[in-house]
């Protein structure tokens, strides 16, 4: 039982840089979704299940769909200016 | 006996990096990500602080009164900070979007609006 | 500052930032060694003054109530700023369009459509499940509102843009947050009332273990609930506006 | 007092906020602001009769009537109301009345969104000046935040809000993180999260985790406090914000962020670093010198309006810092009066420039020069703003620097008051230069500054002729009271016998946990104010020679040279404003370490 919480601790450390260093924030997006899920796992294996369901509800799924969101956002605005750019 | 600081150390660790993220980012929408990282730092601070050995969840729907449960207080703040968290978010990442409908870019040094 | 230069500042700050955690962290007490009052008098006396098996819970809308109003209002005055942001600036012509480019968006196959709808069913149920039970078990208003707040969307992306539009649209789902909000903060204030202190548990605590048990424990968790479910809709309303403007722009 | 209305100064506005946000559409614009200030106006009068209330004993609230347990086991929240929390309660309450009725004329198009996030503002800063709760404190810290960080952001036709809130709400969170991190640390230390019972269960004994924790929650709520180097989001949102949102950022917010850091050390940390007084003093005397200085400075070279006020806040909460940081009650009674009567008169400066932008659409002294004749009354205000910035008589400034003064010459750092000198009279002076340039259009017109460029979008769709009475009043009534407040003696004693019982931790923690009552020690001091007025009239004195000096420096030729490359400002100083959160949160990390390694170097 010990082991396993040392070793998500360490699965967490070691995604946190990963999720930084990818640079795009598309890729971003997944990277971040996967830790999240990795954090509610943290919480479940720290027997904390309120602070996981919230984790996964948010830091899983609401966070990375909000970024999506304001990805394809921008994406958009970007090629209306193009567009316009170009007239 | 060190492994019982590895927490904190993770925290400290997640913590730092959350900041050369914000540091270095050239990307609005990563330096979000990156508070959001950062954030995750206080999570396993809280976490470790209120961790029994041998405690187990504190809801006491199967289990009798007087079980041995971690702290439940802690979790408490952290669905606090959690909330805290996803709010500050979309709040930060409609100001991105809205920076980029403007001024067309999303990387902080061209967005020179503010100087001296 | 340059980029580079400014890696370097950082670096050695974060030096300096890890001999103080170092230095600091040592004093903590090892892992797994939770000595204080707080947590051990809390679970000692929860289940007894409030009737309800999920600690955690308690002292969020119990004990700390206070801290979880104004958590909540936290959430309603980012939803607030985030409407402000996107507020509709000049004049946009919406209309018939806004349906046909919605459809247009999402060809998908039958066979994920109805699955999809399959979905929403369930996490209505589950969502409200979470809600009404967060004195029980773990979740809650808060966690269940979110699961609530997705079902609209998973709507939208089964290809079902009527129903969702009838959702985003209604003003139930403003009354909903506003409304939730405000009950809190008037589920305080009814205390006063009473005689006795804001947000005081003033509601028949009932049997522990049942649905209607420990008070206003339940009442709050419900609003909560409401608030957070009007306040994700509203926020992912405003988002994909804006992309099906962007979307009628560029067909035009 | 019937203790029953202490939570409505709370509950209250943010009950309205969710009725206006609701139904703002239907009940229309003219209702919603009519609606919005007279919560504010209720707010003001409840919070004066609590202040009334615990005029001679501090009042405790328990929330849920979770009174302490046996032992002084805290399981609630507490607000723990005495008159330093009572009186920056009002503060709030009245600077937000006074934006809101400033607002009725602008912003058309907000769809009633203003008005609430302005109540939930308000009511986040009463909780914050009202909590006995480490937790509760950073839940209403992150209330007023995210509010702030909206309010700021408002005008959305233009990329520069947005920036200026971006990087505001960037360097913010991370301090708020670096709070949470604070109160975990005390948390695993002492298990609770109440300030008297966390205060009393840490002792007398400093560790490294103690010193740790004090370390990120003061440097957490510094950043709020806009000390150097983490004042550099603080010119960047004000230069944005829309004025009646910056008269409650100067005039109460930053101020809070020190408030807090007094009151976590007096309640918390004021036994387990008692002996190392002398280590704190000097780092914190050191800061706010760092601060004032370098916000004055900055302050004379800038030529946009509200940077140009920005900055002499930062200049300000140096001086504030000294007062909390010498750790003496006169000291930190000083803090409190000079951040009630600094907050009413930076609050009608800001006011003031608003009018200015609703006149001319323009905010750039290099624009606006000669532009303002005729517009006597606001010039007048002007004046008098910069002479309470002096720290002049009438003003109340003038008692509240005469209190610090004081503490610092007991502390053996009298060199401060130089440095109190060195700020006063470069911002009095740069105010009274834009007035001599912009109203009087005396002189050459400002350098062109690209700063001053920063297109300030009005917040009001043309220019207008007149300046409406709802502007106009609450700017005045604003800056009179920075006047009234020296009339009442009452107020300063009061303000004097709270401090010292605001720096009692002990009395503190047997009020909360025990419900012991505190009895008041009456301070006998004598106000002996004759050698600050002679100072004050210097600094007065001196900031007119100068602001005549910069206007007119062409006809006196080249003695007065130095005025010139005071007004352009040092521009190393200058780039390193740079608007680019990463060097914001490089600069936070910075000082970060700094703190943190002379806390331990000094205080081991």
């Amino acid at each position: 039982m010990r082991l396993l919480e040392y070793v998500i601790l360490l699965l967490v450390g070691a995604a946190a840089p990963a999720v930084v260093l990818s640079r795009d924030p598309k890729a971003q997006v997944v990277t971040l979704s996967f830790y999240g899920l990795l954090c509610a796992l943290m919480f479940f294996i720290f027997q904390a299940p309120d602070v996981a369901l919230s984790q996964i509800t948010i830091g899983a799924v609401m966070l990375p769909l909000l970024i999506l969101l304001a990805l394809t956002k921008m994406r958009r605005q970007n090629l209306r200016r193009e567009r316009e750019g170009k007239k | 006996m060190i492994l019982a600081y590895l927490p904190y150390a993770i925290a400290a660790w997640i913590f730092l990096w959350g900041l050369y993220g914000i540091v270095t980012s050239k990307n609005l929408v990563h330096q979000v990500v990156c508070l959001a990282i950062l954030q995750t730092s206080t999570y396993v601070l809280l976490l470790a602080i209120g961790y029994k050995v041998g405690g187990t969840a504190p809801v006491f729907a199967d289990i009798p009164v007087g079980t041995v449960v971690v702290d439940p207080l802690v979790q408490a703040l952290m669905l606090t900070d959690i909330v805290v968290e996803a709010t500050v978010m979309a709040l930060l990442l409609s100001m991105v979007v809205k920076a980029n409908e403007l001024a067309g870019t999303v990387d902080p040094e061209e967005l020179r609006f503010l100087m001296g | 500052m340059s980029a580079r230069v400014r890696t370097i500042f950082f670096l050695c700050s974060a030096a300096g930032l890890v001999a103080i955690f170092i230095w600091g962290f040592l004093d903590l007490p090892p892992l797994g060694d939770y000595r204080g009052p707080y947590g051990n008098a809390v679970v000692q006396i929860a289940v007894y003054e409030r009737h309800a098996t999920d600690v955690v819970n308690a002292i969020n809308y119990d004990y700390r109530a206070f801290d979880t109003l104004g958590e909540e209002f936290i959430f309603f005055a980012s939803v607030l700023g985030v409407l402000l942001l996107f507020r509709p600036t000049g004049t946009d012509d919406k209309g018939d369009k806004h349906k046909t480019k919605l459809e247009d968006a999402l060809p998908i196959s039958d066979a994920l459509r109805v699955s999809m709808q399959a979905m929403v069913g369930t996490m209505i149920v589950f969502g409200v499940y979470m809600v009404t039970h967060g004195q029980l078990t773990p979740g809650g208003g808060f966690q269940g509102g979110v699961i609530l707040a997705s079902a609209p969307l998973v709507v939208y992306l089964s290809g079902d843009v009527k129903t969702f539009e009838a959702i985003i649209a209604s003003p139930l789902i403003k009354l909903a947050e506003c409304g939730g909000a405000a009950g809190y903060a008037a589920i305080g204030t009814a205390a006063l009332l009473f005689g006795t202190h804001f947000l005081t548990n003033i509601i028949p605590l009932g049997t522990t273990g049942d649905l209607f048990s420990s008070g206003a424990i339940a009442v709050i968790s419900a609003v909560v609930g409401l608030e957070i479910t009007g306040g994700f809709v509203l926020l992912m309303k405003t988002y994909l506006r804006e992309i099906v403007e962007e979307r009628l722009g560029e067909s035009e | 007092m019937i203790t029953s209305i202490i939570p409505l100064p709370i509950a209250i506005p943010l009950m309205v906020a969710a009725f206006i946000s609701l139904a703002g559409n239907w009940i229309g614009r003219r209702a919603c602001d009519l609606l919005a200030s007279a919560t504010a106006a209720v707010n003001v009068w409840i919070t004066c009769s609590i202040l009334h209330g615990v005029w001679s004993q501090p009042q405790v609230y328990w929330f849920g009537n979770w009174w302490p347990r046996a032992g002084g086991v805290v399981l609630g929240i507490c607000f723990v109301i005495d008159t330093f929390a009572g009186m920056l309660a009002v503060l709030v309450c009245v600077l937000t009345l006074a934006g809101l009725i400033f607002s009725w004329k602008i912003f058309e198009d907000t769809e009633n969104h203003f008005q609430p996030l302005m109540l939930i503002f308000m009511a986040a800063m009463c909780g914050f000046s009202y909590t006995g709760d480490l937790f509760n404190l950073f839940v209403f810290f992150e209330l007023m935040s995210v509010s702030a960080f909206a309010l700021c952001g408002l005008k959305t036709l233009e990329p520069a809000p947005l920036q200026g809130a971006f990087n505001f709400a960037i360097v913010n969170t991370v301090g708020a993180f670096m709070i949470v991190g604070g109160i975990g640390l005390l948390y695993a230390r002492t298990g609770a999260l109440n300030f008297a019972q966390v205060g009393r269960s840490l002792g007398t004994h400093a560790d490294a985790l103690v010193l740790l924790a004090f370390l990120l929650i003061a440097v957490g709520y510094m950043v709020k406090a806009a000390i150097v180097p983490f004042h550099f989001w603080l010119a960047d949102a004000h230069a944005v914000a829309p004025s009646p949102v910056c008269v409650l950022f100067s005039g109460v917010m930053v101020e809070l962020g020190i408030y807090a850091v007094a009151r976590i050390y007096w309640t918390i940390f004021a036994g387990a670093l008692g002996v190392h007084t002398h280590g704190l003093q000097s780092i914190f005397t050191s800061m706010a010198a760092i601060t004032a200085v370098i916000g004055a400075l900055m302050c004379f070279a800038e030529h946009h309006l509200k940077r140009l006020l920005a900055f002499s806040t930062i200049a300000h909460s140096g001086l504030m810092l000294a007062g909390v940081g010498l750790l003496t009650p006169g000291a930190l009674a000083g803090f409190l009066i000079y951040v009630l009567s600094h907050g009413v008169i930076k609050g009608g400066l800001f006011l003031c420039a608003g009018i200015v932008l609703h006149r001319f659409q323009r905010i750039g002294e290099d624009h606006l020069h000669g532009c303002g004749r005729g517009m006597w009354f606001t010039a007048a205000l002007f004046i008098l703003g910069a002479w309470g910035l002096a720290g002049a008589p009438p003003f109340g400034t003038l008692f509240g620097e005469d209190l610090i003064s004081h503490g610092a010459k007991g502390t053996h750092y009298s060199w401060l008051i130089f440095i109190f000198l060195f700020a006063e009279v470069l911002t009095s002076a740069a105010v009274l230069r834009i007035t001599f340039r912009i109203f009087f259009g005396w002189g050459e017109p400002a350098p062109s500054d690209k700063s001053s460029r920063i297109e300030e979008r009005a917040e009001t769709e043309q220019s207008h002729e007149r300046v409406p009475a709802v502007m106009f009043i609450p700017a005045a009534a604003l800056i009179v009271l920075g006047i009234t407040i020296t009339a009442f003696p009452q107020i300063r004693s009061a303000v004097k016998d709270g401090a010292h019982q605001f720096t009692s931790q002990s009395a503190y923690a047997s009020a909360v946990l025990e419900n012991v009552q505190i009895t008041l020690v009456r301070s006998s001091e004598h106000e002996e104010v004759s050698s600050s007025i002679i100072r004050s009239v210097i600094a007065l004195l001196l900031s007119f020679l100068l602001a005549l000096g910069t206007v007119f420096r062409e006809q006196f030729g080249r003695a007065l040279n130095f005025t010139r490359s005071l007004e352009l400002g040092n521009a190393k100083l200058r780039r390193a404003h740079s608007g680019h959160p990463g060097d914001y949160v490089a600069w936070l990390s910075f000082g970060t370490a700094v703190v943190g390694g002379s806390l331990f170097l000094l205080l081991h």
